[in-house]
């Protein structure tokens, strides 16, 4: 059971409880060691030295140098700051063209769409039914003035693992800078930015049982990269702002954590995601798998329940304690549901009858039984309200599913 | 969301789910493509609604207001039928977050469609006494988008 | 006696430790309150009721409504953010003119630098002898091409604080935003942005007792403002990454205790450094104050101390436990001493020899005094050392002191 | 500042401080505009440094590294000092931060420059003896700053 009390929290793609080793590490920097670590005398350095060693955490965990390592706020920090200011040095160079996916994260979409209103050009590489994107895609968008590549680790929301070390290669052999938003993927699957053939990498804490308001950047080493952030000389005079030094101590403690559970938490989770997907597969009628079934994130299912819409869903979930998400449009209040599940082909009302259950660290095999009962409880209930469930059931409507 | 105490209730325990096999008036409003469709029965005799059910595909808004707007109509005159407001159905709820507030318009909507189609089964021309229907299918006038 | 043990804490100018009750409203968010507030469900809701909370306490502070108020990463990023962000958007306008002054932070002066790159036009306002501006000076700069005007509240090296409502009123005469750094005057004199003709005002958590890596953007009701950082819908859309929530709490609550217990807080500080300042320039020849001797920040001193070098100064107090920070450049490792020192007509080698004492909250009559004896030890045995004051006492060398 | 034990007793306790009265080879470096300035006062007799002195208005490196530099030339042979390098001031201190590196140069200079002086003095060219100086107040050179 979770710490949220009474709560079965199967949300840890949305963000994840801070542990309690990470906590107590961040601990002593709020009203001890609270010194400023640009400042020289002993409390200064001292804090120094915590975001020095985080910074070495943080590199052991990606394998690279610890100078390749670059604190920021954020994942959304992060994945701004490579893309706007690659676009923005290689423009003086001619290179305004920029590649990237379908389904990535709003924080790349949305970089990219405010790079377009200045007149960048960006290829949006579309996926396979799975959510798949090859390097013969990447290879065959490439341009003579292509800047920057851009291809997400692992999906948020349908948990597909992309082939990065592909097209990583691809990238290397064009000379074209390639970056991962690894934000999910980070703490999940194993990643080494050496032998996957990445240049830089986007990371967040609260995924991994971090503190929220950290992130940081993995560049390789000699990419020049203007600042998204001017000010200070922290980071190397590459991002400025006193650092949140207990953040960052919380981020260099979850990230050495998780890595080094990795295999253990990842085989156990594999195990409880394609339990629960054979569960309500074969349980439940008209219920299908969104993403990968195997080159996919250990802790993420996604289903479709045809006939249904997942507010509803995620609120009845909710009146049991448990918490879940989905990509109806319904619950963001936008107009269309999911761009990642559309993307992969799936019509809207059965994208918007959609749910997403990710586990963590400390989710249990009880916690997922508890869950799958309740789905097997409220999808019949809802379907029983629903005038699309009764259509299919009368065959006046054909199902929409694959 | 932050839904009222009252938008809960008649989301969890929705009054008069179902189909009504002997229906004079069905409508039908609102599209899946855009998350939500509101299907109303009703059962007329002598001008009254003696009977209505309703059947929703939709988020937690889309049921409640439809599980209200039942209520609201049931036993009730076609004109006091007919003068149901979504502003009637958003106070009757206590209120409805923003993104929520057309809601309450496609269940306006899914009555006024019903008693149009009552009016056509008894070959009378709806549009005098119901008026104009917004598009039912555009996605525009979804529940949660509008 | 302050938290860092044996440590007398006099930099607070640089950063400040977490109070006790601070951290305590933050604990819950980490561990157990730990739902991401763009989440539908229970504790999502609950991590949102907790932002927005925060987010009505910074306005109660500064006298504006919750919806203008925007949760950053730290004070840098609500500079570059307001000044970037408007520059871009009021270029395409053909504004591309901005003023400041000549003593802004890092944080401003070199989004402005990054600014003038781009082909940007910005006007450094000169400060007088006490690093004050004038309202006449900002209205004779502006011209019709104007886009932006910021002016630092307070100054972070020698706390004089500037005419802040005169400023503003000149601007909003003209119809040019006006944007202020008041990341050292929150939280140490009273703000009132509607009084005061603010349009936009950055702030920092942790420079009053507030967590590192959390700060605000005051943005008046209806000014356009592109994001910097591009994502998910969070702060209206405006700025993009999973909320900080811990930290949101913790600049919530630090704002509302340091705004409680300004009055009191200011008053105390008011008198410890006139004390400090008295007893140091009487004490010792040859020591002058910078900035304003009135309007000047509460917790700030700043002395020259002609004949010695900061750094040195820095150190032998640093081997006592005292705290402090110097405008020295041999402390930060650049080639001149402070823009702000200098820029109020300080003789380099004076300001080589500078020392800034910030008292906080916390600090006591007993620690100023020991800092005091400690420095009427350490600046005589450095000028016994040292060839210049060597040439001053003999009159071969002139005292460079006003 | 990561400064080592070395040079933190050499800064705290700093060797040789002061002037020499009877000094017959003087020379200053740096500029105080740059936030240094190490003078260095020699008694040479018979080709030896017989006794050495110096003050210095600097940082914390400053003054360790003119310090140890006194030590290290004290009854040394002119021939000897005059091989002081900066590298060997460094290793001596037990490192320097890297950008107080330049810290060294400036010590070695301030020898070199009392022993140029010490020449002058005797009527003797020291330009082929001692070499060419840097510019001894130029800030490119200065301590913090190299
Ligand atoms: C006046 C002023 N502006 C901006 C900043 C930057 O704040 P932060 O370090 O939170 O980015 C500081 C402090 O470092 C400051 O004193
Ligand atoms: C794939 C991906 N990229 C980026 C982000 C943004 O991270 P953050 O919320 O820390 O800015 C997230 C999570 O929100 C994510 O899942």
């Amino acid at each position: 059971m979770n710490s949220i009390t009474n709560t079965i929290y199967l949300d840890h793609a949305a963000t994840t409880p801070v542990s309690a080793e990470v906590l107590s590490a961040m601990l002593p920097y709020f009203c001890n060691r609270y010194g400023n670590p640009s400042s020289n005398y002993g409390p200064g350095q001292q804090a120094k030295q915590a975001v020095e060693h985080a910074r070495a955490q943080v590199a052991a965990a990606l394998g690279c140098t610890p100078q390749e390592i670059f604190f920021t706020s954020c994942g959304s920090e992060s994945d701004n700051w490579v893309i706007k200011s690659t676009a923005h040095r290689l423009a003086a160079e001619g290179k305004r063209h920029l590649i990237t996916t379908a389904i990535e994260h709003h924080a790349v979409l949305h970089s990219m769409a405010a790079l377009e209103k200045e007149g960048f050009t960006v290829t949006y590489l579309p996926v396979d039914r799975y959510g798949l994107v090859t390097a013969q895609q990447v290879q065959k968008a490439l341009r003579p003035d292509t800047a920057l590549v851009t291809v997400m680790y692992a999906n948020n929301e349908i948990g597909t693992i992309q082939p990065i070390a592909e097209i990583g290669a691809v990238c290397q052999r064009a000379g074209v800078l390639f970056h991962t938003d690894a934000v999910q993927a980070v703490g999940a699957v194993p990643i080494d930015v050496h032998t996957q053939n990445i240049d830089a990498l986007s990371l967040s804490a609260h995924k991994f049982n971090g503190p929220k308001g950290v992130g940081a950047l993995y560049l390789k080493q000699g990419t020049p990269l203007p600042s998204l952030i001017d000010g200070g000389a922290q980071e190397s005079g590459r991002r400025a702002g006193t650092e949140n030094v207990a953040g960052i101590v919380g981020l260099g403690a979850a990230i050495e954590f998780a890595t080094a559970q990795l295999a253990e938490k990842a085989k156990k989770l594999t195990a409880l995601r394609d339990d629960v997907i054979h569960t309500l597969t074969t349980a439940l009628p008209n219920v299908a798998l969104n993403g990968h079934p195997t080159l996919r994130l250990p802790n993420n299912v996604n289903l479709s329940f045809e006939g249904i819409e997942g507010e509803g869903m995620l609120m009845l979930l909710d009146m049991r304690g448990i918490c879940a998400s989905t990509g109806s449009a319904c619950a963001s209040g936008s107009l269309d549901p999911s761009h990642v599940l559309l993307a992969t082909g799936l019509p809207h009302e059965i994208a918007h009858g959609s749910l997403r259950l990710s586990f963590g660290a400390q989710s249990t095999l009880q916690e997922a039984q508890i869950a799958c009962e309740a789905l097997l409880d409220i999808v019949p209930r809802l379907r029983a309200m629903s005038p699309v469930w009764g259509d299919i059931l009368t065959g006046k409507k054909a199902s929409l599913l694959r | 969301m932050q839904y009222s105490a009252k938008v809960m209730d008649h989301f969890s325990n929705p009054r008069n789910v179902g189909e009504l096999a002997d229906a004079n008036g069905v409508g039908e409003v609102g599209n899946p493509a855009c998350g939500d469709i509101m299907k109303m029965y009703l059962r007329i005799e002598n001008g009254v609604i003696e009977e209505v059910k309703f059947k929703t595909f939709g988020c937690g808004a889309a049921i409640a207001t439809s599980s209200i707007a039942t209520e609201m109509i049931k036993g009730k005159p076609i004109d006091e039928a007919l003068r149901l407001s979504n502003k009637a159905v958003i106070e009757a709820l206590d209120g409805l977050p923003p993104v929520k507030i057309h809601c309450s318009v496609l269940a306006e909507q899914a009555v006024k469609a019903a008693i149009s189609d009552y009016y056509q089964r008894q070959g009378v021309d709806p549009l005098p006494i119901v008026g104009k229907l917004a598009d039912p299918h555009a996605c525009e006038g979804g529940c949660c988008t509008g």
